[in-house]
């Protein structure tokens, strides 16, 4: 392909959005390096005199290893949870042939439209009963239940041409193995893809937390940013997006690891 | 309802656990709470104090509570905004200090000895003491001399009624080219209610009916509308932005909370000053209360004396002083201005002092009763805004109280 | 016992009958050829066998045991598919291995049979491709290769060869041959090219509108085709169809006349009855020198085949093709035709099967 | 395919799975129909005496048909715009070959990372600024600037077959053609499920509403809801769930609807 | 002025050079067949002619314009994919009327192309079928439809027929040369049928290892290969290679004499020069009764082609094959061989070029 005037208008038009997109991104990275007075009356994205002292600040104030390390255990546990259960439910609802397969995905499906307020309470009396407040795990455990990863899957899935799963079934190979010789390989940049999505969410989830998460110890990152964030006595600004900055770190750089991975395997697996 | 299994105190090591709830954020307080828990925790070996930061502020500290409500639990003390009282008071078990003082074996008139009447009178919903104010925090005018001396204006001779503040805004304004003042734009009618009330206006009747569409509430709005619509002298915008431009200097007066004056030293990047919340020529001043009130709500008894306890030690003069020195909120006891620390930070910070002087004009911040509390909430702000876009006060404000009173009934 | 037979097997895809009620019986060990025109249901046919796709109506028995409904896996069947279906993540020697991988069978037998099914289909140094960095032909042998490698008892074949060059082609057919003469599998082959049919067959099905229209030997399907249908679809270009009668000694074809050899004449049935006469390219003769019996006729154009040469001319409207093994005419268009009275076949005008031979 | 044993296993499974998932939303439609005596009473699934009096104190309280068209508007929105766009930056960075495409890429996809409580102040410092606080469209548009969609749809269009956009490209098919007639039938089946999903997430909100709205002509469902919830401590019940159930309704209704028309198309278009 | 021109075109995939210095000239409205074994990069070859492949180093000239990075739609080229490359969400009308439906082509024009082109490939009965509701066959006549209504300045086909029965090929090569003579389109044609290259061709240029062997008319290329990959690529079975010397008036061949033409012997500067003859295995002619020259030898097995017999032995170790129009053994294995000096090759031992002929 060439690229023609009409790609060059796109392109122009992408990085305005890009731009746009990526400006809290920005903003939150050079605020972070910013004094407290600068940060009100610069909106420079280039500190005039950067400092690490809000880092510093962060470290000495909590305990940012710990709370990383928490944060990072329950979207880890999320994540991979979600992703296995909703590979193999997405595999029966494609490959299998059973009774009452269409009401039953229905039904599954419909459980994405259950708001999270009506959840909230009865899974918050639940998880008490179970001795699970103030609990990273009692955390994750709600998160669990979501079949948002068997409605995406499901139609990666379907985009597998039928003869590959032939050859496969002539074979007499079990379906675990069709799902991990073949499905999961094809599909892999797509469950990478969603994987990231599920990390994201689950660790940005803020709303939650807050109801279950007790004591400091068990505090996630997005616990901690609001730590500094005050209405009443004003907010740390720089710290506050020392915080968040830190906060989008690990993902990114766990993103950035799975790109190459993604691009990698994408080249061995593109199904052209 | 309650579940039996857990109305029993929990115990750690033999010790009576408290949770501690409260809203105070690693900036802003929390240093102190917990230096206040930790000389507890040390200073005798029965109750251990937990304080447990609650985002979000009083409403999330709400939320907070109705889930654990909702599971049969609760924490031991919770922190309560004002405003929330009401609500709090018909929504949530908790037990009186006035119950908890006669059963304590020791005190017995801790409350009443140690404690001014109108501040009492803060964690008061009608005759029932709900809670002990801890915190209270006043509406001050923080004003940038620098601006102030641009505009030909004496910094040393604040404005003192709100007529003062049109003229000086105006004079920033047309001088500077920055804007005049900036009253703080949150989701609530704190700062407005200082406004209407100096004027004589009423927000809610004896009858717990909202009365505030009154021309003076209308006239007090009207010199506010005035300058953001009119002289375009003031600036209308929410709270964050429109505070930060005071501190990067772009407005001349803020009108805010006493509760920010370390924040807003430190932020500034000018030396600011402070005057008292100004009022209307002939009336007197009436400003109301912010901050918060302890409740118990532990639910068994030996749980709620060692909550008692607590709250007991954490109001001796030594922390109080404390209290207000780092987050700049008004002590509720009277001594407290005695400790010779808080002295000293006074002739540091004279913005405390400001505060300080403003107490005697101290109200009720109003909160409406039952299930409509929330949402007046909502309404006041609303309307302010419409207020604010060009809508005539009488009749927004009348709007207003006609939609809360049928929600009254 | 036969290894595979249908009866009776029909096929329906939505409204439209693929299979239509088809008998089909396979000795174990036996290479058949389906041959058929586009579209005729050859490909289902396998599928059904393969289990891939169920059964409309009918039986389809797999070693004497009714297998309608056994599961794919069970039936021990190695099938090249039409459209390859190689996996895209791996490479040539994974695709091929991939059964024998996951059957656990030992590294060294795999390693084995992936080099020889490797040398074979020419893969040599491809070994590390991936699928799309393969040519059509390539991974068609890739294909080929990965059902060779199996040894199952089934072996079915979609066009296995059809993107190959003749050369490859030659050799792939003859390395099928002596592959299957080790293992004996039962091996059912789609091909629409002749010699390949002709050649690894040793029964051809020729398949027609779902049905089976001939079963036999590739001699006899080419040299005593049942009727007009496999006449005309076996041998390429096809057998030319005359209206004719049948006489005494003579045959009357479009106004000429044709003398017949003697087991033909002896058919005195068949005397003046109409009949299709059916004369294949290469025993119309021709030539630039009148002879007896020779017709002369106006050459319209002719091809090169390279070792033959078609000639096209029309008697009474109708196209008629003959094959030389070389030019004869040499840009000439005035030729003479006859036919060898050997070489004729008769069908009924009516239904268009075969009258039978002499003899 | 037979089903074979281990498949009957997974349908047990799957049965148990569903219902787990499925019982919030079964709660709360069997506690609208209560009284709200009998929600506290009884965890029956079926009410003992149905009655509507929860849903008529629902439609006597507030103005439901406004709220419900204030969260459809919203969520109507987001959903088409972000499909929109998602689509456009997904086709151009599928089959656009431009300078710094990786790169834009990445940051671009980055934005993912950003939490909410990042965004959320300078959103709304922003939106004050525009005067759209406590308006339906002011709610909407931060919700549009999001990448997840260009994410999942650009590992759709790389499964589509690169031959057939060059069958395109040598009739000199625009871009604009290309994505209309070929692109968006073939993965369509992918942009109506990450529709539903967008569609979902901005119908169930509640955070950033709340931030945002004022006025109660202004509410969407999920603030309405929270209203019953929070305001009487969670004991009006049988009014939360009425809400909570008309919430999942027409979402459900549209899904369904939408999933005739995803089987309908994707029987059509699977590249099989 | 040439419609394509190729000036020392290279193309690297990754690591490995497809098409290394190739240089081809195509008239305009002329058809060229590229023929050339599996993988030897006739399919890259036509896409760096569309252009959807782009050109490693050396030019390419459209109609005498640079073309090197001339955008694919600006070149006028309909091109039949290998793969087909059907639309899978449109029905076979929609797939075959997609370019001119996009180019605003008038509803009535339409309809007839496509009418058209249903009828010249058989489609009808299927035109509102999707893809994946037809055979293999008939989808690739629907990727040959879909190029033919366009009726571009272009016209590239990959393997369009491969898989088609061979009545259906014969029909549809000789429509696509009848339209081609309407509108003279210049057409490159992969194939690796020889009746097709044969037939369709004006032109034959074969490949091999990403280079041009040979480039002429289909006679020449068979009749007059210019080195041994081209006698042996062309012509099924192969040309048979000898190690030869000639001398006068006869040929020393593996210990055997045959008599040469008078042409032939006039060459003297090649006597006592070790070459390689070639021998179609049609000119090798086998009888069952002695004859003069003939040389006995034990035929080990024989193929029946239908229309033609293919007899195989060994001659010194080397398998020797040689095609009869019909069984000439009747089973028996005893034969006598000998080679008519008319259609004898000759190659140079060492470099394989050929020697040339006489006259
Ligand atoms: N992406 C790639 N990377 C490496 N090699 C490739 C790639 N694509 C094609 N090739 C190689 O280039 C060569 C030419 O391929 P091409 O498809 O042009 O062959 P072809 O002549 O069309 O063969 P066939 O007759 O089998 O279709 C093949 O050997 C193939 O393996
Ligand atoms: N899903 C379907 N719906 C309707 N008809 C179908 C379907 N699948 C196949 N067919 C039809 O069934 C017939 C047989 O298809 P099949 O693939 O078996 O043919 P084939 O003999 O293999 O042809 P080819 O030689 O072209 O590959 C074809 O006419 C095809 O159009
Ligand atoms: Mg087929
Ligand atoms: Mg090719």
């Amino acid at each position: 392909m060439k690229i023609d005037f009409s790609e060059a208008k796109w392109h122009i038009l992408f990085i305005i959005l890009v731009l746009l997109l990526i400006y809290p991104l920005l903003f939150a990275v050079s605020t972070s390096f910013k004094t407290m007075e600068e940060a009100y009356s610069s909106s420079a994205l280039i500190p005039a005199a950067p400092t690490f002292s809000a880092y510093e600040r962060v470290f000495t104030t909590i305990h940012f290893v710990q709370i990383l390390s928490n944060t990072f255990i329950i979207a880890s546990i999320v994540t991979l949870f979600k992703l296995v259960t909703a590979l193999f439910a997405a595999y029966a609802f494609v490959f299998f042939r059973f009774r009452w397969k269409t009401p039953l995905y229905f039904l599954l499906i419909s459980t994405i439209f259950i708001p999270f307020t009506v959840t909230m309470i009865p899974n918050y009396m639940t998880l008490t009963k179970a001795g699970l407040i103030d609990n990273i795990y009692g955390v994750a455990l709600p998160q669990l239940a979501d079949a948002t990863g068997i409605f995406l899957l499901r139609q990666y899935m379907k985009g597998i041409p039928s003869s590959l799963m032939e050859v496969a079934e002539l074979d007499h190979v079990s379906h675990w193995m069709r799902l991990r010789t073949i499905v999961v390989p094809i599909i892999r940049p797509a469950i990478l893809s969603i994987g990231i999505i599920f990390f994201i969410n689950s660790w940005n989830d803020y709303v939650w937390p807050a109801i279950m998460i007790k004591s400091e110890a068990n505090y996630t990152l997005s616990l901690a940013l609001q730590m500094f964030v005050s209405s009443e006595g004003g907010t740390d600004i720089p710290v506050a997006m020392a915080v968040a900055s830190l906060t989008m770190l690990l993902p990114l750089g766990l993103y950035a690891v799975c790109q190459k991975f993604i691009i990698g395997t994408f080249a061995q697996s593109g199904i052209k | 309802g309650n579940s039996q299994s857990s109305t029993a105190p929990v115990k750690e090591n033999g010790k009576t656990v408290v949770t501690f709830w409260h809203v105070y954020t690693k900036n802003f307080g929390a240093p102190v709470i917990k230096q206040m828990v930790d000389d507890f925790n040390q200073s005798q070996d029965k109750i251990i104090v937990k304080e447990v930061y609650n985002p979000d502020m009083y409403p999330g500290l709400m939320k907070n509570l109705q889930a654990d409500a909702a599971a049969g639990k609760a924490p031991s003390i919770a922190m309560i905004g004002y405003n929330y009282l009401d609500y709090f008071k018909e929504n949530f078990k908790y037990t009186s200090p006035s119950e908890l003082e006669k059963t304590s074996s020791s005190d017995k008139d801790f409350l009443e000895k140690n404690f001014l009447p109108n501040v009492l009178g803060l964690a008061k919903a009608g005759d029932q003491q709900v809670g002990v104010p801890f915190s209270i925090s006043a509406p001050i005018l923080f004003y940038n001399p620098e601006l102030f001396k641009s505009a030909g204006l004496d910094p040393l001779n604040p404005p003192k009624t709100w007529e003062d503040v049109r003229a000086d805004a105006k004079a920033i304004h047309d001088k500077t080219g920055n804007y005049g003042f900036y009253m703080q734009e949150y989701q609530d009618n704190w700062a407005t209610q200082g406004l209407l009330t100096s004027n004589g206006a009423v927000i809610l009747d004896k009858d717990s009916k909202a009365a505030f569409a009154s021309k003076e509430a209308a006239d007090a709005y009207q010199v506010y509308a005035d300058m953001v619509l009119k002289d375009q002298s003031a600036l209308h915008i929410a709270a964050d932005e429109g505070i930060a431009s005071f501190y990067s200097g772009k407005v001349g007066i803020l009108a805010g909370t006493s509760a920010k004056i370390g924040t807003v030293m430190q932020s500034s990047k000018f030396p600011v000053m402070a005057a008292p919340y100004p009022g209307f020529p002939g009336k007197k001043v009436s400003i109301p209360a912010g901050g918060n009130f302890l409740a118990v709500t532990a639910q068994s008894p030996e749980e709620q004396q060692a909550a008692w306890e607590f709250i007991k030690f954490i109001m001796q003069p030594k922390y109080l002083a404390q209290w207000t020195i780092n987050t700049g909120y008004l002590p509720p006891r009277q001594d407290v201005a005695e400790e010779p620390a808080l002295k000293e930070a006074i002739a540091k910070t004279p913005a405390l002092k400001v505060a300080f002087d403003e107490m005697p004009n101290l109200s009720s911040w109003v909160s409406f009763p039952g299930d409509v509390g929330v949402k007046a909430e909502k309404m006041f702000a609303d309307v302010r805004d419409k207020i604010l876009s060009g809508d005539s006060p009488s009749e927004v404000l009348k709007n207003a109280q006609d939609e809360l009173n049928k929600l009254l009934k | 016992m036969y290894s595979i037979e249908l009866k009776n097997v029909k096929k329906v895809f939505g409204k439209t009958e693929v299979i239509k009620g088809l008998d089909l019986s396979i000795q174990k060990g036996e290479r058949l050829i389906l041959l058929g025109s586009s579209g005729c249901g050859k490909s289902t046919l396998l599928r059904l066998i393969s289990g891939l796709e169920s059964i409309t109506s009918g039986e389809l028995f797999l070693n004497g045991e009714l297998a309608n409904s056994m599961a794919p896996g069970d039936r021990n069947i190695a099938m090249v598919f039409q459209n390859y279906a190689l996996f895209p993540h791996m490479d040539v020697t994974r695709n091929i291995s991939y059964g024998l991988r996951i059957s656990h069978t030992p590294q060294d037998e795999i390693s084995r049979r992936v080099g020889e099914a490797v040398r074979i289909l020419n893969l040599g140094g491809l070994e590390h491709r991936l699928p799309r960095e393969l040519s059509g032909g390539q991974r068609q042998r890739v294909a080929l290769a990965r059902a060779l490698v199996k040894q199952s008892d089934f072996f079915l074949l979609d066009e296995p060869l059809s993107n190959l060059d003749a050369q490859l082609r030659g050799q792939a057919r003859k390395e099928l041959v002596k592959i299957h003469e080790i293992y004996h599998q039962t091996m059912v082959y789609v091909t629409h090219d002749q010699i390949e049919a002709m050649t690894i067959g040793q029964r051809i099905a020729v398949v027609h509108n779902g049905c089976i229209q001939m079963l036999d030997t590739p001699a006899n399907v080419y040299h005593r085709p049942s009727n007009t249908f496999v006449a005309r679809f076996i041998g390429s270009p096809s057998m030319n169809l005359f209206d004719a009668r049948l006489d005494t000694g003579y045959m009357h074809l479009n106004g000429h006349e044709v003398r017949m050899t003697e087991g033909w004449s002896g058919k005195t049935a068949l005397h003046g009855q109409p009949v299709e006469a059916g004369i294949r390219p290469e025993a119309i003769v021709l030539s630039a020198e009148p002879s007896e019996g020779a017709v002369p006729v106006s050459v319209q154009y002719h091809e090169d085949y390279g070792s033959r040469v078609g000639y096209y001319f029309t008697v009474n409207g109708k196209e008629v093709i003959s094959i030389m093994p070389e030019d004869i005419l040499n840009g000439c268009t005035q030729a003479f035709w006859k036919v060898d009275p050997k070489a004729l076949h008769f069908f009924d005008a009516a239904s268009g099967s075969n009258i039978g031979y002499p003899e």
